[in-house]
């Protein structure tokens, strides 16, 4: 029995808590190959996310002689996530879990076992969601990737990620959009605001501090090398995202439509937003900047695109691109934390804002599609609260113990030597630019 | 003959060119370079935090001059680069033992 | 009502010149997931064109000091351009104008009033639509960047781009697409050879005599910096030329297909002839050139491809590539207009030669699907020379008049040592590459 | 007749190895837009695949003076394909070649002869049918590129690729896809092992002797000047591979679906297996290694995407990731031919891997979707065997005879002095980088 | 005056220029460079190809001191700059005839 | 010990160097400069339009010498660098008063 038909008896709103698009409540069991070709052409976008965008987003932003190591981080994360993905972490995260179904997955599709060109879930074929799914279980510890350049050991990365896919990805997937506890209680998160967001953004925020900052934090960090390298990963980042919010809808429809428009104004909204907020602040407003406002209405929206209507993006847009603006400078230079490239400010915070007001914009009231039956705003924000809150401690806490053993096992930091030399070199044997 | 080396503003280079070819020096190499003084500690400002950089880009020039040439060089380097502000650059000269023109063997002044 | 239900009952030809496919005039109340799929497809790949394609391409052709200052203008040229499409360019453009229909649309559909879910257009969903269509509007804007760079206060571009949309962009896409007077008199154009090339073109040319010439024009300007990120931004453009062409079909159908067909032929052939050209005329064909060829193709593809054949693709082509080499160099060295990055000898003139060439090779016998009945050649030219001039003065005033005002108020243009600074460090504080 | 319902009656195993889903077997008439979506999208994805990602793979891996000269040869070589294809090329391929049908393809189909806007192959549109092949005449010859960088001329390029377009690809992509004596013994070659990597990997090598080496080869050689643009070009040709692979179904279903996922499962264990190995060999695994293995793992489940489930997806990735790693030292150490980028050894190797494992891994007990009945495993092999071996002999031959008449008529190679100075400004005019 | 001309590891940078400004010198250019020496022949490796890369990044910082603080500044650079590894680098000296800040004009020793 | 300054065309690099090793003189030092001389006002073609592009792509070469090998290295360079054709560079020899190995500290010609 697939998830999907399975949520499908649990009516509208849970349904379309777990991330299928309302028209899929609907459950179909023909295959729609226009709502297939959608959904093989959003898993493209959401790993052209990954690979190239989130690569060169930060690659863009650290120093010349680690953008290769920058790389590399996104480039292994992506690989290593696709093979824990086929080996258990899908199974953990969507096959039914039986007894602990509240909890965790079964282990029946590990290796994808029993899933045939015949196998449908909904109107597309499973491995078509098992692809689309898997996009999002690639660019959430790549996320991560944020958090430690220019320090971490290269081993450490490839040990973290796929520790991390098991012990905190697919739990948190199965309790939202697997149909574990948090899916029981209503929590509305549609692509991925709580499972891939608040779970990057908090292990991103622990992991920084069990490794420490970069030699000369905060103040004698050097610029972002290539803000051009920054500027283009974030333009794919944006279409991308087209991917992973109107293909979370699984289906070629209205919803997939209006998650698009939603998330495409409130990414305008929030850069537009964060460059105002600058030169405000600083009398110049920067390109960096404007491009770090976009991923921050991105991600604040990403759990509201199904549910909320054009008026609820441009206030998530405002909130986000002013509020995670705050925090990147907060966390830096007040907390003193070298998140390095803002992992937690931007997609914890925006992903955390969002899950908030998507209860609010879902009621009709303020342009929303609205919330199930029977549920006020405050229900709903309740529910929300409480599936930020676990999911984070969660994210935390198996974090920290995962830093802890890598630190006194493989060894988390290179030399201060190789820190200076940087990670390109030291790490990979290579040079990033050679223009002679 | 002597080695003037001038590390001046980089948006001060296209003057400084046209100064020096004005009294008749037609030759220079130039290089980007980094540069650090009392300018130093100058910051940009990224995702509101202030970095400090202390290395400022600057272009230096090096011309070889004639002996006599070199006065009226300096001067016009001097004037050409200026701006008033900190930073505006140094201008060192160096003495020159021998000069050779690759293309030619010329030696010399002959040789700038 | 939507628009394009209106439109379907003026029969095949008009509804072909505004933009939908052929088969879309067989009105369709159903949504299709197949076409929805396709134009949410095609609208994520006419982001791409603009973020990143455009901003690379126009980036590499500028100096190493302002490339930061050309990704931001086009970053926020597509932020701003989202915003005013939602909220009053989309329904100036496409809702019903009643009485002034002719001139401009109404004011209904003001940030999306009245649009959910449910709402179709066609056989898509009209959020679809709307998203679809607001990436048109997203990148013309964006193509004027090219006429400007180097010189131009970014407040200047913020401003000048939002009044644009308002005062150009949507009358002359209601005229051709929203069911105006051009409409009316059956004007071909596919996918934007007057909506978006000529007002662009125009506009460009227009704003560039008004600002002045970069210091050292024309022989003591700067090589392009970066032909690689040209070449890098090029290619982006011709992959997301299919969504704006083949998409402008609003199906996923035949006439989808032979759009995309003629797209792809016209880029090749104009690219080689260009290429062709620069070897007789410099002994080197230059990359540069061949990219340059390449777009002019594109941009006289656009307003034809969804009316001719292969044959008449591979004429434009020829003659696009031919003749928008000519004006790059006319414009620059004997008008001496600073149209920097020549988007009126590029897009300009290639948006005019197709507008004129589709009278042509529509004609079956030239390989085309056929003008409207009773409608001779001669007929066709005569609307399209209308179009064209319509818009084209209509662009030049209205630009003239916008860039007065900003001139003699915020001011268009930076001071000289700014210039020679470059904008990236003097209007953004950031500095394109540290590769130290 | 279009070939497609010429093939269907030839049953399922035929029509399988022709590239057309299994699906597709099922012959319909009529228009599927869903399907015709993820065909139109696929498009788009594959010329993706080229411009800009191969152009970037191959030129982050020349030296600076030559980065544009490698970007234009890719250029170049897709405008020229794309018109060949129109005029000869798809017609020798995919035409009705009558009485020899077993060898070519007829001339029925030069420019696009008699297809309309209403032709149909098999589901989807005939004219996106012969984009959708068209892409892949694009990126063929595109991929010999790698053989001949930094010392051929322009000219050379530019005639090789046409020439070989006709004599090579358009005969190997009939008799394996247009029904030719290959397909008629049931080669399986699901979307271009032999086809592509094949023909393009012995023509790579064989161009590479008769041009022989660059100045310093093998150990003067300047390593890759930019290996972040090489990691962007790579994650491209990831992404673009699902159209690729998964486009090949012709179709959006589960097929399409499950061809998908075992392409992405291969490039991420090649991947990994490259640089785990890389990791052993030379102590640090690097950002070129890795994106190496998955092109590697990529060519090598091309010919079996949609013939195999997830286990032989991840031994075909372990296998090239090994296979084809040990290939790229002996060649350039061992054997000593500069095929400069390592154009055979990943993707000749690649492909011949993916052509023989096919074999085996289709078979059900091996998780693949079955061999055609009453076909063993060694029958299978045999049949692979003879389609290697004679389309590489032709293409050998065949590159070997081009190149000589080329090399005396208007010459393969630069002069000494031009290789040293560079071919950007040699051939082009241009240079790389101004970052002044 | 003095110019000392110093070719170091990158990664030593800023170690010599917080040295430098210990014994007061608070001015200096940089470059970056490519060497060639005994520490030649240092090989890539790219998709197992080892290459053989004759030039070595390095760091130039080129410094104007008073012929007083000409002895400690190269001490405390040397000192600095040294890992004890092959490829450390060279210091060179040269003598300077004239020195002259743009900004104010200045001429030798206060110039610097 | 006398630093000789060349500067030459980019391509003439290897040439240089091998020269150089052949007499003895195996360290050296290179940078990527800009020259500006005879050969100025060269143009580059985009688009059809001429650009002038008055600073031309060099490399600057440092070599340090002892007083006997200068002569014969400034010769070596002068010969691999020929070409002949305008802009072949220019070789200038300037005094250097003091020479430190930072591995070693080993002072004077034991440096080089
Ligand atoms: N002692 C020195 N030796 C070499 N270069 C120097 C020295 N002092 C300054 N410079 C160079 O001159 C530039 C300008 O010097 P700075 O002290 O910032 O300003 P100003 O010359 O206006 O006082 C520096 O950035 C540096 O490149
Ligand atoms: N004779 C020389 N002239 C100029 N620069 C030199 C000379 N010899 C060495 N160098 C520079 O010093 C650097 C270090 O020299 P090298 O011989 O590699 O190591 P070490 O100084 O430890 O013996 C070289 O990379 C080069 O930049
Ligand atoms: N007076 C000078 N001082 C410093 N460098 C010079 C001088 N004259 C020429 N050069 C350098 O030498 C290079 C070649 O000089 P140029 O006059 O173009 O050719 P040629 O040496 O063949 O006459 C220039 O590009 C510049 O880098």
């Amino acid at each position: 029995m697939t998830h999907i038909r399975r949520l499908a008896s649990l009516g509208f709103t849970t349904a379309a808590a777990f991330g299928f698009g309302i028209g899929e409540a609907r459950a179909a069991d023909a295959l729609s190959s226009g709502d297939t070709a959608w959904i093989l052409t959003a898993t493209a976008l959401v790993l052209f996310m990954t690979l190239p965008g989130l690569a060169l987003f930060y690659g863009g932003l650290v120093r010349a002689r680690n953008v290769l190591s920058v790389l590399m981080h996104c480039f292994a994360v992506a690989c290593v996530a696709s093979i824990a993905w086929l080996v258990v972490v899908y199974s953990l995260a969507f096959d039914d879990g039986g007894a602990h179904q509240e909890w965790i997955g079964g282990l029946g599709k590990v290796f994808l076992d029993g899933v045939g060109t015949e196998s449908l879930s909904g109107t597309i074929p499973e491995t078509v969601f098992f692809m689309f799914q898997m996009t999002f279980a690639i660019i959430t510890p790549a996320l991560i990737v944020g958090a430690y350049p220019e320090r971490i050991r290269f081993g450490a990365v490839v040990a973290f990620s796929l520790v991390w896919l098991v012990l905190v990805y697919a739990p948190a997937c199965h309790w939202v959009w697997g149909g574990g506890w948090l899916a029981d209680m209503g929590v509305l998160d549609f692509a991925g605001g709580i499972v891939v967001h608040v779970t990057a953004g908090v292990s991103a925020l622990v992991l920084a501090i069990v490794l420490g900052p970069r030699r000369g934090f905060p103040h004698e960090i050097r610029p972002p090398h290539s803000p051009g390298m920054t500027v283009t990963g974030a333009a794919m980042l944006w279409v991308g995202w087209f991917g992973f919010n109107a293909g979370s809808a699984l289906a070629a429809d209205g919803n997939a439509g209006m998650a698009m428009t939603v998330t495409h104004i409130s990414a305008a909204v929030a850069s537009l937003v964060w460059a105002v907020t600058e030169y405000f602040r600083f009398g110049k407003p920067s390109v960096i900047g404007i491009v770090t406002g976009m991923v921050a209405g991105l991600a604040a929206i990403t759990p509201a695109a199904g549910f909320v209507g054009p008026m609820g993006a441009v206030v998530i847009g405002i909130i986000s691109g002013f509020v995670c603006q705050w925090f990147t400078t907060w966390i830096k230079f007040k907390i003193k934390i070298d998140d390095s490239l803002d992992v937690f400010a931007v997609h914890g915070v925006g992903g955390i804002l969002g899950t908030l007001l998507v209860a609010v914009f879902a009621v009709p009231d303020f342009g929303g599609l609205g919330l199930a039956e029977g549920v006020t705003i405050t229900d709903q924000l309740q529910v929300q609260v409480i599936g930020i809150l676990s999911v984070a401690v969660w994210s935390g806490v198996i974090t920290w113990v995962i830093a802890q053993i890598i630190s006194r096992t493989i060894g988390l930091r290179v030399s201060e030597e190789s820190e200076i030399e940087g990670l390109d070199i030291i790490a990979h044997g290579e040079r990033g630019y050679d223009l002679t | 003959m002597k080695m003037i080396i001038a590390i001046v503003k980089p948006h001060r280079l296209d003057g400084v060119r046209t100064a020096l070819q004005e009294i008749g020096v037609h030759g220079m190499t130039t290089e980007e370079v980094k540069g650090y003084g009392r300018q130093g500690g100058h910051s940009e400002i990224y995702r509101g935090a202030e970095y400090t950089v202390s290395f400022v880009p600057k272009v230096k020039i090096e011309v070889v001059t004639s002996d006599a040439l070199m006065e009226p060089a300096v001067e016009a380097i001097a004037q050409a680069a200026k701006t008033g502000k900190i930073g505006d650059g140094k201008i060192f000269v160096l003495d020159v033992a021998k000069a050779v023109r690759v293309r030619t063997g010329e030696q010399g002044d002959d040789a700038l």
